[in-house]
Formats: C-alpha cells, structure tokens, sequence
C-alpha cells in the first residue's frame, strides 16, 4: 500500500446530556398519569443538521462554564458530574428558559455515566443525565422562552423509538432504559448536588466503553489513505 | 464477476474465527490478485489486515475490483454449516448485492447454497508504511497464545523485552509479578515450536493484553506467529498461511499506567 | 389406535386482566404505608366456580365494547392494549362502582404483556394490565358497589400467595413480579393513554409464550380418542 | 403388576433424552405388548409417541395395564446416574405410587435403587389415522440434524421439498437465504449415509426449525431417521429402535408468514 | 497434633439492623432533592469500638422485647420480621428520639433479608430492615434527642462507601444494593406491617448465607490449639 | 528460608483444585518436615488438612519454619499457567513478603517467574485428636465422586451405612429416593475398584451432600480414597499422595430435618 497525504486523527471530543423527563396527573384525561420526554432540534446546519436531540451542552459550552466556575471561587472540588450537572441547569434555563425549581413539584438527578460513538473523524463521548420532574404543573403559557430558543418538543417515550435521533443521543437512552431494567450495575440514584462519581461504586460502575487513555489509537500511526 | 474455489472450507472457518470478534463489518476487496481486507476494530486501537492469493483458489476469476460488504458474524454463522472438508465455491456480482457460497461435500452428494446479504461499509485504508524493525521474533504461535492468556490473569498489559538471549514477557498487578522467557533456541528436533530473533536493537515495549488475546484467535492458522517491534511504532503479529497472511498492528501502550 | 369420534380442536380465548393496587398511609396503625391488591369472585358455577381473581373483562365483553367503540367514532386507531384498558376502566366502574379519578391521588397504569394458558379445549391468552392508585383515600363507605357487584376483597401480597387463584391469571401476577425484579426485559412504565403496544420496545418484550398464529396445533389433525 | 428388566441403560437414557424437552410429564403405558407413551408438547404443537416393544426386554411381566405418570425431567436426572452398560429393573404396582429403578453395573458389585414419585395425568390419547404419503424419504440422522441445526441461523422455519432427484431443505431470513440438497444417491459404500426417496408425488411443505431440531434429540437412537410427508397432513418423523421406534408428528406452517 | 486446652465453640448472635433513609427537598438548594442515611458510633468501648453502624438493635434487646411483647398479650403469632421491625421502631423512637409517624410525610419499610459475618467466635447474624422516609420535615431542633443518645450523623450515600463501617454492618447495606439493581431475587417492598416472611416468596428468597442449624460446626469436636 | 523444588507441577495444580473451593486463603506452613496447611472452610463447617513431606521434593531446604499465608484462587490461577511437567521450585524468605514461583519446561527453553503476594492470616489450629473409627472403607474415589453427585439431585444430605456385607448411600427427597450399594468385594482384577471394609461396629450416619461433592475435588489426586467413620464423631475422608494426604473432616448433621 503506498502511503497517501496526511488526515488528522480522531479527536475526541466531550459533551454533556440531559434527559428531562416530566411527569403529572392531566386534568383532561381522568387524571391519569403522563410522562414524556424533552427534545430539542439542531440548527438546521452543521453536523446532524435538524435532527432531534436531548438537551445537550457542547464540549466548547462544558470548557467555557467550567473555566468561570474555577475563576470565581476555586471550585477545583467539582467533581466533573457536578460540574456537567450545573452546566445542563444553566443550559435549560438561559438557553430553554425551564427553572426546575418552579416548573414542577420535586427533582431527582442521576448520573447515568457515558456513552462513546465513533464518527469518521471523532470520538465523542456523551455524559448523559437524567432528570424527573414530578408534579410538572407549567402550562405551556408558563414557559417564557428566550429569543434564541431552539425549537423544543415533549415527546411520550413510544415517540422517542420512531424520533429522527442520531444514534449517539440514542445511545444515552439506552444507559438510561438499562439503569431502569437493572440489568447494568451502574450505580443508582444519588441525591442532586450531594452526588460525586468519584466514589467507589461509581468508578465499577463506569461503563466499559469509557476509552483507555495509556493506548493510543492505531490510526496516529498509519495514514488515511483515497482509495 | 467474482468465482473463487477454495478446496477445503477449513480454511476459511479459521479466517473468520480470527477476526470476527475484532471487528464485526469489513469489505472483502476482491481483484485479480486475490481476496484482501483491512479494517480497525471498532475501538480504533487495532488495525488488520488480510490476504488470501489467487493462487490459493482454484479457479479464480475476477474481472474487475470489488468490494463486498460483509458481516462476519452473519458470515461466520453460515460457515458453521460447511463441513472442514467441504469445496467452497464463492461468487459475486457488482450488479447483486449477495455474496453466494457453495459448499459441496467430497461424496458430491450434498449441497449446500446461501445467499448472503451484502451491506454499504464506507471504510477507509490505512497505508502502512515499510519499516525496518529493531527486533524480529518468529516463534511458536501456540507457545504465544498461552502465554498471553496466563498474564492476562496479572494485569491488562505485557511488557515485551527483546535481547539476543530471548524474549520475556512480563507483567505485573495486584496478586503479584509475572514473568515467561523463551530462549533463542536451535532446538533442531522440534523446529516449530523453537524461538528464532532477528535483532538490531534491544526492544521494551508494552502492550495491551486484551488486544493480544484478541489476535491469538489466528492460532490455528498456523503453528508459527512473527512478532515484529520498534519502539514508538506499531508492533506488527503475523500469521504466514500457505497463500496468504493474517496480519495485526497494535500500537505500543503509553503513560505512567502502564 | 382405532380413530373416534370427533372433538374440536382448542379454541382460543382472550381476556383483560386489571391488577389494580391500592398504596395507602394507614391513620390507624402509626401511618405506615400499607399496600393491597383487589380480588373479585366468580360466579357459583361455571368454569373455576368460585374462586378468586383480579378483575378481568371476558372476549365476549371486549368483543361488545370494541364494536361500540368502533361504530361510534371510528376509533380504529386504539392500539389492543388502549382499547383494554379502558374496557377494564369502564369494568371497574359499572361493575365494581371503582371509579380511578375519585378513590385516590395519583394513577400509574403499565401494560404488562400476555400470560397463556391452556386448558383442554381452550388456549387462553391473559392480556394483563398492572395499575398502582396510591394515595387511596376511599373509605369502605364511600365505595358504593352497585347491585349486580360480586364479592371483592382487598389482600395484601402475602394474602395473594395462598389465595385460591386460578392457575392462569396467578402467571398474571407473575407478570407484574418479573418487571419489578427487572429479570424480563418486559417493557417499562409507559404513561396511560399515550401507552401503545405497537412500539419497537414492547414487540420485543411481548412473552415468547404468545402463540404462533402459523403453527397449527397438532390435535387439528389428531382425533382425541376415549381411552 | 410390571417387571421389565433392560439389558442397557443407556437404550433408555437416550429415549429420555429424545422426549424430555418436549414434554415435561407424561403417561408410560404398560401393557402385555410394552411399554408406549404418547404426548402432545406443552404448546400442543407437536406430538409424540414411543414403543419399547416387550421382546426388547427380558424378563418382560405386565399382568394387568398401567398409566405410570412420570415427570420425564426427574426421571431423566434419576437415569443420568446409570452407567451405560448397567443392567436396569422397572418395577411398579398398581397398588403403589412408585416407579422402582435397579441400576447394576456388569461386575455386579454396585447396585443403585431408586424410588420415583409418580403423578396422575388426565392425558387424551390423539388418534392417528393410517395415511399413504406422497414422500418417505430415509436418510442420515445426523445429516438431518445437522441441517436442522445449520438453517436455524438462518430462519425460524424450513421449505422442505422432495422430487425424485433429491430432497432440497431451504430456508430464508434477514441474514440471506441458504438451501441444502441431498441427492437420491446409492452410496453403496456408506448404506448409513445414503439418501432413499420413495416417491409418489414431489411435495413442498413447510416446518418450524424449532420443533424439528427439538426432533432430532433422537439422533443418538439411529443412524437413520424416516420423514414422511403429504401436503396438509403432519410430517412423521420416525427413529427406528431395534424393538420399538420414536415418532414425532408436526403439522405444517401455514399461512402468509412461513 | 498434640490437643490443647478447651476454647469455646463459635457461638451464634443475632441483631436487627434499620437502615433508615431520609428523603426530602431542601429549601437552600434549588429544590433539589436530597437524600441521607442515619448512622450512629458505637461506645468506646468493646467491639468494633467507636466504628459507625446503621441503628441496630442486639440479640440482648430483641430478646427482652419479645419475651416482654410475648407476656403482653399471648402475641406467638408475631412473625419474626414483624418483632425485629418493631424492636427496630421502639429503638429509634426512646434511644434516638426519632418518632417515624412525625419526622415525615410516609415511610416505606421493607424485609432485606439477612447477612452473616464469622467473627473468631461468633457467628453473627444481621437481619436488616430499610426504612425510607420520604418527605422528611424535621428540622434538627425539632429533634429531641434524649440523654443517653450516642453521637448520630446523616450521611450521603456517596459518605457511605467512605465511613470506617464494620464489615458484617457494610454488607447489610450491599442486600439494600442488591435489591436495588434487581440482581438478587430478594423479595420486594411488602408494606408495613402486614408482611410476614413466613411467604412462600420470602422464604425463596432468604439469602443462602443462612446457617444450616443441622450441621455443626467442625470446631465443636477439634479443639483450638495454640500455635 | 523455604527453598523446595517438585519434579512435577501437576502434582501442585491437583492440590490447589483440591483445596481451592472450600478454602480462599490459607498458611502454608514449612518446616523441615515439609509444608502443611490446615485450614476451615469459610463456614467453619468443614476441615482440611493437607501435608506434603519433604521426600516429596528434591531439594528441600527449610531452615526454619515459615508461615506462607496465601491466596488460593491467586494461587490456582498463577499455577494455570505451569505446564504438568513443568519442574516447579517454589521460594520464600521471612524477611520477605512474596512467594517466588519459577516454572521450567523439560527442555529447559521456558521459564516462567512469578512472584505472589502474601498475607498475613491469624489462623488457629485445630487439634485433631487420634480416633479409632467403628468402620474404615477403602473404595474407588472415582465411584466415590460419581455416588455423590448422583444422589445430590435428591437431596441435600446422605445417609451412609457401614456392614461388613457393603456400604449403602441413600438420600431421600422430593422427586423420589435412591440408594447405592458398594458389595464389599475382592474384585481381584481391578484392585483400583474394590471395595474394602475394615469394621468394629456397624455405622449408619447423615452427611451434607453439599461438602461430600467438594471434597471429592481432591479424585485425581488418588485412585483410592478412605473414609473413616464413629457416630457422633467427624467423617474422615482421605485421598493418600506418594508423599503426603489431604483429609478433610465433616460433622455428622444432626436432628430432624436430616
């Protein structure tokens, strides 16, 4: 095989993911229990253009949040779920305009580990999270969205299997569908902001697919080449 | 067109035994040359690299290039059905997207057709350079096998160190250390299970075990594995078959966790 | 084997089950949260005279209540386990005056998939429904039961294990029991009406025990024969 | 009252092995003539039926019928404790509710008695008519379970068909589609392994993979099995013993979906 | 092997242990919902002194409560899970002063089974009891703690993996894990006091560490030796 | 220091499979006689002793005693990785806190080197009073492991009944009952398979099936095994090596529910 011009070697790249579940009691149904999920659209360019997606802040968004937290008050002490996790609070609320601390009636927040997918060039890691609300109560007249508001969606979960998702953010349900059949140890509910990965069950519980940093990629050392 | 006849299906049960849990989709890229494949394993870590010879065939015809699209798993389970001895005739079109293989009994009684489903894989060659290696290590692939297997029981990685004396292989984890060391040896009686170095430089390198593991499922291919290393490059492990090669690229492990 | 004369081949049979469960905190017993599970009586005679089950509307009444349906607005869009559930809805209020909006806070209803068994002339397919009322604040004077109302009786999970239940609709319960211990891959809780049996997830997670409507049995050939 | 002495366990563990999958309790029928036992599956799908013929045993007593309810799973587990070449003693009585095995090995010095709980089973007996099939087709039995076995990969049921040439098993599924032929072939050599078609009219019938690999358990009692078929009536799939015979009845796929 | 001097066999002990979590919304923190364990240190005295452990209840204690219960009123009938829960109760309530019926909006309570630890000479049996108090509202002044109480602390579950907790007590929380991830067929919440571990589920799914009271221990015939 | 080299590494790998389930960590004791171990299994429930004289090396050199406190399974699985005829020497030091392993081919081109950690473990010694047993049977460890797992599908637990005519284990449980009876024999030919009776008294005792079937782990160590029995008095059961033993010691279960 001859050896042909220089590609780049994968990157990889990181983000964080939310999966906003809301459940309530409609008033126009019998009151029986509803239970959907948020979506957001991408903008209409770029990579995966228009299609669907879980709320998520991208790498670049992660970096900048965290160098200002750092600044502020020497947070060196958040640990990265904790970070992740404040930076999704700031992304629903600024960028969706949703303050779970009034839309709805309790929260609880889980860590649901990572999920790794190979693009051509990239390997990018979604962190994903879950979040319930309970006793969501915002109408939809409620929900002041900013200017910029990218187009949003709450969808039953039946609606998620037949969505136009990319199969990265598919792959963070997944994690989150395995955390509910129990068949994953990945660790289980750990209360909001008390919650840390570094903790002993969490490191057992990191997924398998997290990348071994020491081994380097065969492809930093052969050329992509045109067939 | 493709038509190829291989006399025994063994052959290529082996074949895809030592790469189906690598890698799962790959393109066999058919020419007048024979039946080659490259891919890396869905982590990215390891590349192979495949060979088989027109020569090996009897017939072989292909008119022009081609590229099949194959799921070795879906592959190998239709192999499964081939008998070892079994005459293996596969056959291709660029305008049909099966790959059809034949397997005939030698009584010539039996016959067995399958159609399998060809798939789009957009995969990309890697150009692996030439390179001169500082050491060049031709040894037992069964010997090599084993003692992959009993380090991984220590740790996730070897350290392979090369002197004229020998090769050693050593690991070490939480039960404790490990370590085997092959002499360089003329044992004349047993020619295929002696160790033979080719040496320019000492070699200490390491390596992911797992990975290891993962290509000694060529074992049965052949009774000798080549092992060639440099520093900083990519350790070459090489299964030589009559008319062909299995070949693995794996790049040396780095940092402090090693 | 002399041949003779001639039987009819099994039929088959489907049903609603409704595991209705009740979560309430007792005033009387320092508030501990109690927990119980509604069982109803068959009739006298007939088939499994006298025993105890869960509430279950028979073909015969799905078949009626279908056709209703239908005729009145063309609903031919509800999914089977739509049209159950709110057949077993309607069951429990006309037949057991249970009405789910009143009696309790919150409602979680789940379709648990189908449970078969046969019978010598009847492969009975137990299409079973798992709803949770918590919060049940119904006292038995407020539960007016209208005339033809069978027996009923409230029992706890320990109740239901020596209770004189019928063999088929006991494989409901175990239903319920494999989605909670997370052993089947059963499909999780979906909300009330937007729930649909026809998605990606619950296809894979319907029991292997539904029958293949391609097989026929063998005893359509076979004669049974007096011994 | 039924005593039946057996030369060879291992006649008997091998019976139980051909039916214990598919049925989980069933009847042994004692009678003057043998020991028969006939059984639907729990799925009512597929049917059974088994003779040990009395000269297969010696001494051979059964003064009056008995319906002996066994659970074959624990029978099966009791048996798995007989050497092959022990000598085994069924005895029951009407008035107990006991099967008794005696296991001795050939050096008699080793007796193994076991008392197994029996169960009363309403079972129907199913008639079965007398029929003239289009196509008797003896073959291999591990041909045919091997087939069975390799088209499974493939799909959940099977097209049988026959003409005088040979029988053609094809199957199709998401995979791709593959297809086995025997030829009607005098291996004169190899009696075992022929393939013999008695023809009265080419069938095209389809099966459920799943039942007839549930069939070929049986393989260990022959060399060669019996597939009987016309259209729209069950397929008889019968394992000759020396003294008796398992059959098993399966009707075909019908309908879009096959 | 020369025989030595007598030692005492291993002698059996039993306790009951609560592992009581508290589960509430915190109104300094957004909302969100937090989650706690209570532990309490042991004397500074005797075994395992000073190491924190789940409120637990000894053999001694279990002992007199059911004798002085028995006494009251002929209550044979009392199972034993129904004893060790309310030993585990009256425990709380007079030497920690935590009164269940008070501190919060519900409480579930669920059977975990037991664990074994082999001290040198004691072979001690753990049966543990988890207690989730939801919707926790007292304050730490409507805490009245009495004289004698030990030193108690509410700790995360993350803290949990971290505190200097005795094995035999640690592996009583891992039964509360395992019922978590479903892994264990460890039976589910059976609610309040009605559950019995007398069912036939229950008695499935006893952990296997139980001890065979028919098979004496070797060390009741070979005697200890010194070295 | 501990310096002891065995001829064979089989000898070794039987041990540890011997030994490995009950026990997960355990003092090899090395002295000038040899090395021991004694040690309950986690349940205290069970007893095993083991010893390996020092004839059984060569050489042997242990110039005071050392108390190796290792874990079995890491043990097990660095032994994994000896080849049977592998010379083994093992080494240890006090003033250290691993034990050295170092495994050689018999053509010497092989050398494995491995270095386990030690524990400390404060294990007391059990005092194992001389006893002259009522019944002493001398059987096949063979038939031995076979009667056991045989029975356990019945039950738990066993009865075994000592005669001077046989040894009889009869097991009772759900599915039915069975009893296997060894005729005390002079079966001259294979004097590996006879059965052998020493008897004072009659004996007739319950045992957990659960332990039995682990202790026969320790079958290919002897052709032979001994077992040793008094009422009210642990079982002893005993597989004899060239130069050494393993007994393990089992209670009698007491009560009803036997």
């Amino acid at each position: 095989y001859p050896r042909k011009a220089v590609k780049k070697a994968p990157r990889d790249e990181e983000c964080a993911v939310s999966i906003l579940h809301r459940v309530w009691r409609s008033d126009d149904d019998g009151g029986t229990q509803r239970s959907e999920y948020l979506l957001v659209k991408r903008p209409n360019q770029g990579l995966l253009a228009g299609m669907w997606e879980f709320p998520t802040v991208e790498q670049e968004e992660l970096g900048k949040e965290k160098a200002a937290r750092l600044k502020a008050k020497a947070a060196d002490s958040l640990s990265d779920y904790q970070h992740r996790s404040q930076s999704s609070d700031s992304f629903l609320r600024t960028r969706l305009g949703i303050n779970l601390a009034e839309c709805c009636d309790s929260v609880v927040r889980q860590d649901l580990g990572s999920a790794t997918h190979l693009f051509s060039h990239i390997r990018k890691v979604y962190h994903a999270e879950y979040i319930m609300a309970t006793g969501w109560h915002w109408t939809d007249a409620q929900w002041k969205r900013p200017k910029n508001c990218p187009e949003v969606e709450w969808v039953s979960e039946e609606a998620l299997a037949t969505a136009a998702i990319p199969t990265g953010i598919g792959k963070t349900f997944q994690l989150l569908r395995k955390l509910r059949t129990g068949k994953s140890g990945a660790k289980k509910a750990s209360g909001g902001a008390s919650s840390s990965s570094q903790s002993a069950s969490a490191r057992n519980a990191r997924p398998s697919s997290e990348p071994d940093k020491s081994q380097p990629s065969i492809s930093r050392f052969f050329k992509h080449q045109s067939k | 067109m493709l038509e190829a006849r291989l006399q025994t299906a063994a052959l290529l049960k082996k074949i895809l035994e030592a790469v189906k849990e690598l890698i799962t989709d790959a393109n066999f890229d058919c020419s007048d040359n024979g039946i080659a494949l490259q891919a890396m394993d869905n982590s990215h870590v390891a590349l192979v690299a495949m060979l088989l010879r027109q020569e090996g065939f009897e017939p072989y015809r292909c008119d022009r290039t081609l590229a099949l699209g194959v799921n070795l798993v879906s592959l190998s389970k239709v192999l499964r059905s081939a008998g070892n001895e079994d005459i293996v005739t596969l056959k291709a079109d660029s305008s049909n997207d099966t790959l059809s293989l034949t397997f005939e009994n030698p009584d010539n009684d039996r016959i067995s057709e399958y159609e399998l489903k060809l798939m789009d894989i957009d995969s990309e060659h890697l150009g692996i350079p030439d390179t001169t290696y500082d050491a060049v290590v031709s040894m037992s692939s069964a010997e090599f096998a084993r003692i992959c297997r009993d380090l991984q029981v220590l740790s996730d990685s070897v350290q392979i160190d090369v002197t004229k004396e020998g090769i050693k292989f050593a690991a070490k984890g939480e039960l404790g250390n490990g370590a085997v060391t092959l002499k360089q040896a003329a044992n004349v009686d047993k020619e295929d299970e002696s160790t033979v170095i080719e040496l320019n430089r000492n070699c200490s390198l390491n390596f992911s075990l797992k990975y290891l593991n993962n290509f000694t499922k060529a074992t049965p291919l052949s009774s000798r594995v080549t092992l060639s290393m440099s520093s900083e490059v990519p350790l070459l492990v090489e299964y030589k078959m009559e008319t062909g090669y299995i070949r693995y690229y794996l790049a040396p492990k780095i940092g402090d966790d090693v």
